[in-house]
C-alpha cells in the first residue's frame, strides 16, 4: 500500500462525518428550549410579529421539511439566512473565518515554540530542579482557566507595560499580529502544557532508547543526539495530541475571542446559540467541523510526514 | 597474537539505589589484540553485554556505576578520559553493533544519512565527501544498490540488510574496535553466515579487533581466535579458541558444550512411530492442498488490492503420536500454518481435517473439536501468558473453561501441570513478570497441557531461550511425548534442535514444502538445494567444520541476501 | 504546593515514586476538606454579610470575602464538595463507555470499528461548546446535565485510547492463545485484554479530571455553571470577575484552587503512570 | 476634531431600521439616520428633528408635519415623499418587527415634498412620541428600492450626523462625519467608531489604557474604582431602566394580592441598591421611571419588613410559599440580585429556588409561565408612557409582560389614556395607574439606575439621553 494513499481515500470518509455532523446540529438546535422570533423581538414580542418572522424563516414548518429544505441548500452550496443578521450564513462566516484561523495559527505555532524547549529542558533534567520547574509552570498552565489567564496578561503586558493593545483584531498583517499576541499567548500557555507533558514523556523513552544509545555509542555529543535523534522520534504521539487539541481548540475560542474582543467564528457561534440563530449555528460547526477533519487530516500527513514507517 | 591494543583490568560495575549494592562486573580482566575476533560467552545474564558497554562509558541506567578498574586503549585510561575525549573514543576507535538493529537504526532517518552523520562527525567531512564515503562503505558492506538503498529507511530494509547497515554504520567512524553484541541471534542461520563470514571478512581486509558476544558456542567455535566465558559477572575462563573447546576447564563451560545442538543427540529421536504408521491408524491431522493469503495493499492510484500468498498449497499429514519437525527460514510461512491449523487464520482454499473433521465444511464442529483437543505453545515466552495473571489463574482458567475437570479438583490439578513441566508448586502464585523466560515457557507448555490436547503445536517455543534452557525444554517435550502418547508439531528455525527432537521434518520455503522426510534422511542427504543451504549454515561447534555458507564474493552474497530475504517492502 | 507528610508506611506503599505520594496526598487533603467541609469551614458559604463586602484577606477572613460579604475561605472548602464530585463523575461516565467502546472497536474490526470510528469522528469534530450549551439548554443546568455532556463528548478519547491499544494486544500471542483455548469473545476481551490495554486510559483519567474542571470553569464563564449560590470554584473565579482589577482574592483563591488540585491530578497522573509503566 | 471610538459588548446585526429591536442597533441608527421629531436632552419633551413643525386636528386624526431642508448623505433632498414611504414601510413590511405600533396610521401622503400629512385610524395621545423611534427613521425611498433592502442593510444612506463608512461585522461600525447633513456645522467630531469588546473588563481596560476613548456598559461595580483614575470621567447619565421582579399572578398563592404585598415587603430595595448598584442606583417606587413623563413621585413605597411579610403569608395561607426564581444567565447584574433576594425571602420563610438559563430560554419561559418569579428590566424606546403601560398592565396580547396580571379596571383605563389628549388629564389618569399597579402589586418595583459610561479626560459632552440615544453630534474630542 502506498504510503500516502490515503490522501486520496480519507476525504471521502469525511463525508459521513459532516453528513452526521450536520443531522445532530440540526437536531440538537432544535430541541433547545428558545425561539429566534421572541429573541430578535426582544421585549415588544406579540404574537402576530413573531407568527409573522416565523413563517419568513421557514421555522413554522415540519422539521422534517426543514431538514430537507437544509440539505437541499447544503447541496447547492448554500446555508440559509441569518435571523439575527438578516444575510447569508455564508457571507456572515466568511466575515469571521480569518480571526479564528490566525488565532488559532497563532496559538499552535507559539504553543510548539513553548513546548519544544520546555520539553526539552525537562527531559534532558530528569527528576532535576529543571524537570520539576517545568512540571509545576505546566500544570499551572493548565489549571488557570483562560478567561482569568487572558485577563492578568491584559493588566500586566497591555495597561502596565502598553507591551501590546488591549484587545480587537487589527487591520494591516503586523497590527494583526501584535493583535493577536496575547490571545494566542492565553491559548498557548494552556496547549503548551499538554504538549509539553506528552513530549517530554517521549523524549524521556527515546533518550533511553536503543536509537539514542546507538548514536552515543558511535561518539555523537549529546546535543546531536538529543536533536536528530531523540527529538524527530518523539514527535508522532504529539502531534496526534495536539491534532485532537486543534479541534478541540477551534471549537473552544470562544472564551478568548471574547476576553480579547476578537470578531471571530466563536463569538458569532455563542452569539448564535443565544438567539437561536439556527442556520448561523448550523453555519459555524459545519465550519468548525470541517476544519477539525482537514486538521486531523494534515495531523495524519504529518504523522506519515515525520516517521515513515507509518501506513494509514 | 599481535600487539594487545585493549586491555582491560579488574574492572567492577555494581548497581546503586537498591537496598544493597550489587556486584554485576567482579574485576572482570581481558586483552583484546589488534584484528583479533574475541568471543565472549555466556549465560544471560552473566554480564557481557555491560562489560562491553562499560568500556565505552555507556551504561544503560543511571543506577550503574564502574567501582574500579582500568581500560586502556593504547595507553590511554579510558575510564579516567574527560566526556569529550571519549566523543572521540566512540565509534572513532571503538564502534558498537547491537543485536537488534530494528531498535537501533533510527527509523525516521535514512540509512545513509546515519552512516554519513559519523563519517562527517569524526572525520570532518563536508555533505557532499560524507555521501561518497557513505555510499562506499553501503557496497562495502554488501548492498547491492548503494544509492537506491542510501535513500532507504531501516523498515524497507530485512533483518539481514539492516544488520548490515548496522555495521555499516560502525564501520562508518572507522573505528579500531568492533563490538558485536549478539549481531545474529535475532537471524536466521543463512543470514547469520552471512554476517559472521562479513565480519570475518573485514577483520581480514582492514585488522580490525572484534569483541563478539553471543550465547552461540557455534557461532564462536566458526569466527572467533579466542574465547571468554562469563558467568555471574565473572570471566571464568579464558582461552584460545581450539584450546578452550577440546578441554573446556570450568564446569559450566563443559556444560555449555554438552548442551550444544549440534553436538550428536544422545537419545535418538522417538522411533515409536514407525510402528504406529504401519498401523491401520486414520491421520489425526490431515492439511491438503491449503491456501493462505492476506491482502497486500496497493499502490497509490493502482485500485485493486493485492493479496500476499503466505501458504500456497501445503499438504501434511500427522498420525497421532508423531513428532513433525517444521523449519524454515522466515516469513516461509510455518506460523500462518500452525494458525491456519488451529482455525486461528481464514483460509483461501484447501482443506484441513482434524480426527476426520473438516474445518472448511463443519467449522463450528471442527473448532470446538480444536479448542478442546489442540494447543499451542508460543515463541515469545513472555508474550504468550497474560501479564497480570499468575500462572495458577492462567491455568485454572482453563480447566474452567475447558470443564474436563470437576471445580474441586482444579487445584489438584495444577499442582500436577506444574510438576509435569517441572516448575515447583509455588510458582502458581507468581506472574509471568517475576519469572525468567525459560520459567514461562513451562508454564506455557503447561497451559496448553491443561487444556489434555492430543495435539501440540509448538511455535518456535526454544528461539529466545539459552542453549541450556533449550535442553531442558526438548527434554521435557520428549519426556511428556513418551508419557502421554503427544502429538507434537514442533516449528523451530533452529535446525540442529529438530534433528534432535523430531522423527520427522518438513521443510517450508516460500509458503510451499519443499522437502519432507525422516530427520535422519533429510539431516544426512537433503534433496533440495534450500534445505543443503539451510544445513549447511548451521555454525557447528567444530572450528575445523567451518561454515558451508554461501561463499561470500560481493556478488554471490548478494544474490543470496536477496533469494532469502523476506517479502519485499513496500 | 503541600508537602505531605511522608510516615513510613507512606514510602513503603510508594516505594520511590515521589509523584505517586505527592500526588496522593494533595488529593488526599482535598478529599478531607470536602468531608469535613463543615467542620473546618469557619463560616457559612452562603450567609450574606451586607457589613463585610468585598473585604480583603485578614485573620477574621484569611481569603477575604466576595460582593456579599460571604467568607471564601469557607467558600473555597465547601466548594470542593462539588468541584471533586465533578472532576470524579465528569471522568467516570466517559471513561467507563470509553473503554468498553474501545475494547468492542478494537476487538472486533471491521464494520464495527468502522463505523465505531466515524462516529469518534464525528464527536470530534462536533463543537464541543455546540453541544454543551445545547445538551444544558436542553436538560436544564445544573450538574447532572453537565455530566451527560461530558460523558457524551467525553467518552471518545478514551475509546481512541483503548482502542488503539487492543489492536496491538488482540495480535499478542496471550490474546491467540486465547482464542485457541476457547476462550469466548467477552472473556477474552474484558478479561485478558481489557486489564492490559487499560494503563494508558487511568493516567489519561488524571489529566482529564483537569480538563473537566476547566470545561465547568469555562461553562460558568458563559453563565451556565452550577446554580447559585452554591460554591463551586468555577462559578467563584467566573462571579469573581468583575472584581479582579478591585479585589483580586475573589477569583485568586478559587482558581488557586484548582491549579492545586490540577496539579495532584497530574502528579498522579504521572506517577502512576510509572507504577503502570506507561510513561518513562 | 478626531474620530471618537467607543466601546460597547455587542456589534450591530443590521442597519434597516424597522428589521431590529436591539439597542445595540438603534443607539447606531440615531446618529446616521435622523427621525421627524426628536426628543431632547433631558428626555422629557419632544423637538423637531426633519419635521420643523407640526400641526395636529381638531380631531386628533391627522397630523400636518413640515419638513425641512435636509439632505441624505449622498446628497439628496430627504423630501416628505421619503418620510410617508418610511411610516408606511414599518407599518407594512412583513420584515417589520415594528408594525404594531403603527397599526394605528391610516394613511401616510406627500402632499408636496416638504409636507407629509398622517391620518390616523383613532386618536392617540402617544402617537407624536412614536414618530422619535429611531426605528421610524427617515430613508431615501429611491436608493432603498434601487439597491433592495438586503444590500441597503448593510450599507444605508441616512441624513444623520454621521455616515456609516465601514462596518467589520462583528468588530466595529465607522462612522464619518456626514458633510450634507443639515446641523453639520455644529458637528464637531470627524468620525465615531463603535467597537464590539464584550468583555466588560476589557472594556474598561481598554479606556484605561486610553486605547478607546470611551466605553458603555460600566459594570455597576467598577465605577468607584473608575472615578479614581484621573484620565477617566465616568457619566452617570438618568436613563428610564427600571428594574423588577416579575411575578406570574397565575401561580397558586402568587394569584392573591396580599401574597403578592407580603413579598413586596419582604425584599429590601434599599440593600439591592446598595449591593447590586453599589449604591448608584434609587429605589423604585412607579413602573414609570423617575424623571420620565407623568411619574408619580409620591407612589406608595412598601417599607421592609420581613416580620410582618411572614405574618401576611400565614395569613394567606402561604407560609411555607416556595417560588421558582428563573435568572437569565451571563448577566452579572441579574445574578447578584437573585443571590440577594433569595437570601432576603428567606427570611420571610419563602423558599426560592434558582433557576439559571440562557437568555432565550428564559424568555422562552417567561412567556409560556414556565416560572413564578423573576428579574428583568425595562428602558423607554419613546417618551410617553403609553407604550410601557399597554405592554406592562394593558391587557393586550402579551399577558401584560407574562405577568398573567388581570384588573379590568386598569385595562380600562389604559386604554382610556392613550386616547386623551389633553395633558393634565392624561396626567391625572397615569398617577392612578400607579398607584393601582402598586396596590396589586402587578410586579414588584426594585430600583432606577443610570447609564454609566465613562469617557477619556478630554472628551466632551459625550452624553446619553435618558431614552438612551447617544448625542455624539454635541460631542467634541480635544
Ligand atoms: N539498568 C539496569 N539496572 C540494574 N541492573 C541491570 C541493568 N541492566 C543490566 N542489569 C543487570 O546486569 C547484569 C548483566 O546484564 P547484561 O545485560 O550485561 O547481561 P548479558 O550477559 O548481556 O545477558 P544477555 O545474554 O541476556 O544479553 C544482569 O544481572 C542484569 O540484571
Ligand atoms: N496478518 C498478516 N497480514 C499480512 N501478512 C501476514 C500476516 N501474517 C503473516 N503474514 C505474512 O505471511 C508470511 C508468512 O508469515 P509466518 O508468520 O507464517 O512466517 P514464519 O515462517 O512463521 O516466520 P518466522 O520464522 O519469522 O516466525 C510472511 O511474509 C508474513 O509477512
Ligand atoms: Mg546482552
Ligand atoms: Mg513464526
Amino acid at each position: 500500500m502506498h504510503r500516502y494513499r490515503f490522501v486520496l481515500t480519507r476525504p471521502l470518509q469525511f463525508l459521513p462525518v459532516l453528513f452526521g455532523i450536520s443531522v445532530i446540529t440540526f437536531i440538537l438546535v432544535r430541541l433547545i428550549p428558545g425561539d429566534p422570533a421572541r429573541v430578535i423581538l426582544g421585549t415588544r414580542a406579540t404574537p402576530t410579529a413573531i407568527a409573522n418572522i416565523r413563517a419568513q424563516y421557514g421555522l413554522d414548518e415540519p422539521l422534517i421539511a426543514q431538514y430537507f429544505y437544509f440539505l437541499r441548500n447544503l447541496a447547492q452550496g448554500q446555508m440559509g439566512r441569518s435571523i439575527l443578521y438578516k444575510i447569508d450564513v455564508l457571507r456572515l462566516i466568511g466575515t469571521r473565518v480569518e480571526p479564528t484561523l490566525v488565532l488559532v495559527l497563532a496559538s499552535v505555532v507559539l504553543s510548539v515554540l513553548i513546548a519544544v524547549p520546555m520539553a526539552a529542558l525537562a527531559a534532558r533534567n530528569q527528576g532535576k530542579a529543571a524537570d520539576q520547574a517545568v512540571r509545576i509552570v505546566s500544570t499551572l498552565g493548565i489549571g488557570f482557566p483562560p478567561f482569568w489567564l487572558g485577563l492578568m496578561l491584559i493588566i500586566v503586558l497591555s495597561v502596565q507595560l502598553s507591551l501590546f493593545p488591549v484587545s480587537g483584531y487589527g487591520n494591516t498583517l503586523a497590527d494583526k499580529l501584535a493583535h493577536i499576541a496575547l490571545p494566542s499567548l492565553t491559548i498557548a500557555l494552556s496547549l503548551s502544557a499538554v504538549l509539553t507533558r506528552s513530549l517530554r514523556v517521549s523524549m524521556i523513552a527515546m533518550l533511553s532508547s536503543d536509537i539514542a544509545t546507538a548514536a552515543r555509542a558511535r561518539g555523537m555529543p549529546e546535543r546531536i543526539v538529543f536533536w536528530r535523534h531523540v527529538f524527530p522520534n518523539s514527535l508522532v504521539p504529539t502531534i496526534n495530541l495536539l491534532a485532537v487539541n486543534i479541534g478541540w481548540l477551534i471549537g473552544g475560542t470562544v472564551v478568548v475571542e471574547s476576553v480579547f474582543a476578537i470578531p471571530g467564528m466563536g463569538q458569532l457561534l455563542v452569539r448564535a446559540i443565544f438567539s437561536r440563530d439556527y442556520m448561523v449555528v448550523q453555519g459555524v460547526a459545519m465550519a468548525f467541523a470541517c476544519a477539525t477533519v482537514l486538521v486531523n487530516f494534515l495531523a495524519d500527513l504529518a504523522t506519515v510526514a515525520a516517521d515513515p514507517r507509518i501506513k494509514l | 597474537m599481535s600487539s594487545t591494543l585493549l586491555s582491560v583490568r579488574d574492572l567492577s560495575v555494581s548497581v546503586r539505589s537498591e537496598a544493597a549494592p550489587r556486584l554485576l562486573l567482579d574485576r572482570v580482566s581481558l586483552d583484546l589484540g589488534r584484528g583479533e575476533i574475541l568471543g565472549l560467552v555466556g549465560e544471560s545474564g552473566s554480564g557481557k553485554s555491560l562489560f562491553c558497554r562499560s568500556l565505552v562509558r555507556l551504561l544503560p541506567s543511571r543506577a550503574l556505576v564502574i567501582d574500579s578498574g582500568t581500560v586502556l586503549l593504547e595507553g590511554q585510561d579510558l575510564l579516567q578520559a574527560s566526556e569529550a575525549d571519549m566523543l572521540a573514543v566512540r565509534g572513532g576507535r571503538i564502534g558498537m553493533i547491537f543485536q537488534n538493529p530494528t531498535s537501533h537504526l533510527d527509523p525516521v532517518m535514512r540509512v545513509g544519512d546515519q552512516i554519513a552523520e559519523g563519517i562527517r562527525f569524526h572525520q570532518g567531512l563536508g555533505k557532499a565527501a560524507a555521501r561518497e564515503a557513505a555510499l562506499e562503505i553501503l557496497a562495502q558492506v554488501g548492498f547491492p544498490d548503494p544509492k537506491r538503498q542510501y535513500l532507504s529507511y531501516p523498515h524497507e530494509f530485512s533483518g539481514g540488510m539492516r544488520q548490515r547497515a548496522m555495521i555499516g554504520v560502525a564501520l562508518s567512524c572507522q573505528p579500531d574496535i568492533l563490538i558485536a553484541d549478539e549481531p545474529t541471534t535475532a537471524l536466521d542461520v543463512t543470514i547469520q553466515a552471512q554476517i559472521l563470514r562479513l565480519l570475518t571478512e573485514i577483520r581480514d581486509r582492514t585488522r580490525l579487533s572484534i569483541i563478539l558476544i553471543t550465547h552461540d558456542l557455534g557461532v564462536v567455535a566458526q569466527t572467533c581466535d579466542r574465547i571468554a566465558v562469563m558467568r555471574g559477572g565473572r570471566v571464568v575462563e579464558e582461552n584460545t579458541k581450539r584450546a578452550l573447546l577440546a578441554a573446556p576447564g570450568h564446569a559450566y563451560t563443559k556444560a555449555l558444550i554438552a548442551s550444544h545442538p549440534s553436538i550428536p543427540a544422545r537419545l535418538s529421536p522417538v522411533t515409536t512411530t514407525e510402528a504406529k504408521a504401519a498401523s491401520p491408524l486414520r491421520p489425526l491431522l490431515e492439511v491438503d492442498d491449503l491456501h493462505v493469503s492476506f491482502p497486500s495493499g496497493a499502490g497509490l492510484f493502482s485500485g485493486q488490492p493485492r493479496v500476499f500468498n503466505a501458504l500456497n498449497g501445503v499438504s501434511l499429514r500427522v498420525m497421532p503420536g508423531e513428532t513433525v519437525g517444521i523449519v524454515g527460514e522466515s516469513g516461509s510461512g510455518k506460523s500462518t500454518l500452525a494458525r491456519a491449523i488451529l482455525g486461528l487464520n481464514p483460509i483461501a482454499s484447501g482443506h484441513v481435517a482434524f480426527e476426520g473433521s473438516n474445518l472448511a465444511t463443519q467449522r463450528n464442529a471442527t473448532l470446538a473439536k480444536l479448542r478442546t483437543d489442540a494447543a499451542m505453545v508460543f515463541q515469545d515466552p513472555y508474550n504468550a501468558l497474560n501479564p497480570r495473571m499468575t500462572v495458577g489463574e492462567t491455568l485454572a482458567e482453563v480447566l474452567r473453561v475447558q470443564n474436563k475437570v470437576q471445580p474441586a479438583q482444579i487445584k489438584a490439578r495444577i499442582d500436577e501441570l506444574l510438576d509435569l513441566v517441572g516448575l515447583d508448586r509455588d510458582f502458581a502464585t507468581r506472574k509471568p513478570r517475576s519469572m525468567s523466560g525459560g520459567q514461562c515457557q513451562r508454564a506455557g507448555i503447561a497451559r496448553a497441557l491443561a487444556v489434555d490436547p492430543k495435539l501440540i503445536i509448538a511455535d518456535e517455543c526454544v528461539a529466545a531461550l539459552d542453549v541450556t534452557i533449550q535442553a531442558q525444554i526438548v527434554d521435557l517435550f520428549r519426556d511428556l511425548q513418551r508419557k502421554m502418547n503427544l502429538t507434537l508439531l514442533f516449528i523451530a528455525h533452529d535446525l540442529a534442535i529438530v534433528r534432535n527432537l523430531c522423527e520427522r521434518v518438513v521443510v517450508m520455503h516460500h509458503g510451499k514444502i519443499v522437502e519432507e522426510g525422516r530427520s535422519a534422511d533429510v539431516f544426512a542427504m537433503p534433496s533440495h538445494a534450500y534445505t543443503a543451504a539451510l544445513i549447511s549454515a548451521i555454525p557447528d561447534i567444530d572450528p575445523d567444520r567451518p561454515l558451508h555458507a554461501l561463499p561470500l564474493r560481493r556478488a554471490d552474497s548478494l544474490r543470496g541476501m536477496s533469494s532469502l530475504s523476506l517479502q519485499p517492502s513496500t | 504546593m503541600a508537602r505531605p507528610a511522608f510516615t513510613p508506611g507512606w514510602s513503603k506503599a510508594f516505594g520511590t515514586n515521589g509523584a505517586l505520594a505527592a500526588g496522593s496526598a494533595i488529593l488526599a487533603l482535598f478529599v478531607l476538606a470536602a468531608l469535613f467541609a463543615p467542620l473546618i469551614a469557619p463560616y457559612d458559604p452562603i450567609a450574606q454579610d451586607a457589613a463585610a463586602r468585598l473585604a480583603a484577606p485578614s485573620l477574621l477572613h484569611p481569603f477575604g470575602t466576595d460582593n456579599f460579604g460571604r467568607d471564601i475561605l469557607s467558600r473555597v472548602i465547601w466548594g470542593t464538595r462539588i468541584d471533586l464530585q465533578m472532576a470524579f463523575f465528569g471522568v467516570v461516565f466517559p471513561f467507563l463507555i470509553g473503554t468498553v467502546v474501545g475494547t468492542v472497536a478494537g476487538f472486533f474490526g471491521g464494520v464495527v470499528d468502522a463505523l465505531l470510528m466515524r462516529l469518534i469522528d464525528i464527536i470530534l469534530a462536533f463543537p464541543f461548546l455546540v453541544l454543551m450549551l445545547s445538551i444544558i439548554a436542553i436538560l436544564g443546568p445544573g450538574l447532572s446535565s453537565f455530566y451527560i455532556a461530558m460523558a457524551l463528548v467525553g467518552w471518545v478519547s478514551y475509546a481512541r485510547l483503548v482502542r488503539a491499544q487492543i489492536l496491538v494486544l488482540k495480535t499478542q500471542d496471550y490474546a491467540v492463545a486465547a482464542t485457541s483455548l476457547g476462550f469466548g469473545r467477552l472473556r477474552i476481551m474484558f478479561r485478558h485484554l481489557l486489564p492490559n490495554a487499560i494503563a494508558g486510559s487511568v493516567v489519561f483519567v488524571m489529566s482529564d479530571a483537569v480538563l473537566v474542571l476547566l470545561n465547568g470553569a469555562a461553562i460558568s464563564y458563559l453563565g451556565l455553571g452550577v446554580q447559585p449560590p452554591v460554591a463551586e470554584w468555577g462559578v467563584m473565579v467566573a462571579e469573581g470577575q468583575p472584581f479582579v482589577t478591585t479585589a483580586w482574592w475573589v477569583t485568586l483563591f478559587p482558581g488557586l484552587s484548582i491549579v492545586a488540585l490540577a496539579f495532584g491530578f497530574s502528579l498522579l497522573g504521572d506517577g502512576l503512570g510509572q507504577r503502570l509503566g506507561v510513561a518513562e | 476634531a478626531g474620530v471618537l471610538t467607543i466601546g460597547r459588548r455587542e456589534d450591530s446585526t443590521t442597519f434597516d431600521p424597522i428589521k431590529t429591536a436591539q439597542n445595540i442597533d438603534n443607539w447606531v441608527f440615531s446618529n446616521i439616520f435622523d427621525v421627524l421629531v426628536r426628543v431632547d436632552p433631558t428626555g422629557t419633551k419632544l423637538v423637531p428633528g426633519l419635521a420643523e413643525s407640526w400641526t395636529v386636528s381638531e380631531d386628533g386624526l391627522t397630523y400636518t408635519l413640515k419638513m425641512r431642508d435636509a439632505k441624505f448623505s449622498d446628497g439628496a433632498p430627504v423630501t416628505a415623499g421619503d418620510a410617508a414611504f418610511s411610516l408606511l414601510r414599518v407599518r407594512d413590511n412583513p420584515g417589520s418587527l415594528w408594525s404594531d405600533s403603527y397599526k394605528v396610521i391610516d394613511t401616510a401622503t406627500a402632499s408636496d415634498d416638504k409636507t407629509l400629512v398622517v391620518k390616523l385610524k383613532t386618536p392617540s395621545a402617544p402617537f407624536l412620541s412614536t414618530l422619535a423611534l429611531p426605528n421610524v427613521s427617515v430613508l431615501p425611498q429611491k436608493v432603498l428600492e434601487s439597491v433592495g433592502e438586503e444590500a441597503f442593510a448593510e450599507a444605508p444612506v441616512g441624513s444623520g450626523a454621521f455616515a456609516l463608512k465601514e462596518w467589520r461585522r462583528g468588530d466595529r461600525v465607522i462612522l464619518e462625519k456626514n458633510p450634507n447633513y443639515w446641523d453639520a456645522d455644529h458637528v464637531s467630531l470627524d468620525g465615531v467608531e463603535w467597537i464590539s469588546v464584550p468583555d466588560d473588563n476589557t472594556r474598561m481596560l481598554n479606556v484605561q489604557a486610553g486605547q478607546l476613548d470611551a466605553a458603555i456598559f460600566v459594570p455597576f461595580s467598577r465605577v468607584a474604582e473608575l472615578q479614581k483614575d484621573a484620565n477617566l470621567t465616568v457619566h452617570l447619565d438618568p436613563s428610564t431602566r427600571e428594574d423588577h421582579l416579575l411575578i406570574n399572578h397565575e401561580h397558586g398563592a402568587l394569584a392573591k394580592k396580599e401574597v403578592r404585598q407580603a413579598l413586596d415587603m419582604a425584599i429590601d430595595k434599599q440593600a439591592v441598591v446598595d449591593t447590586v448598584t453599589f449604591g448608584l442606583g434609587t429605589v423604585a417606587n412607579s413602573y414609570i421611571p423617575k424623571g420620565a413623563l407623568y411619574y408619580y413621585a409620591d407612589n406608595l413605597k412598601r417599607p421592609y419588613d420581613p416580620e410582618k411579610a411572614k405574618q401576611m403569608l400565614a395569613d394567606a395561607g402561604a407560609s411555607d410559599l416556595t417560588l421558582n426564581y428563573v435568572v437569565r444567565a451571563g448577566d452579572e447584574v441579574v445574578e447578584q440580585t437573585a443571590v440577594l433576594l433569595q437570601q432576603q425571602l428567606a427570611k420571610a420563610g419563602v423558599t426560592v429556588n434558582i433557576q439559571k438559563v440562557d437568555p432565550s430560554q428564559e424568555w422562552d419561559m417567561l412567556v409560556a409561565g414556565d416560572y413564578d418569579v423573576g428579574v428583568n428590566y425595562w428602558t423607554n424606546d419613546i417618551l410617553d408612557p403609553d407604550q410601557k403601560t399597554t405592554f406592562v398592565i394593558g391587557h393586550d396580547a402579551n399577558n401584560n409582560y407574562m405577568t398573567r396580571y388581570k384588573n379590568d379596571a386598569v385595562k380600562d383605563l389604559v386604554a382610556k389614556a392613550r386616547l386623551e389628549m389633553d395633558p393634565a388629564k392624561r396626567e391625572a389618569m397615569y398617577v392612578d395607574l400607579q398607584r393601582m399597579a402598586k396596590e396589586d402589586v402587578n410586579w414588584i418595583d426594585l430600583y432606577y439606575s443610570p447609564y454609566i459610561n465613562v469617557s477619556r479626560k478630554g472628551i466632551e459632552n459625550f452624553t446619553q439621553n435618558p431614552l438612551g440615544r447617544f448625542l455624539l453630534e454635541d460631542t467634541k474630542k480635544n
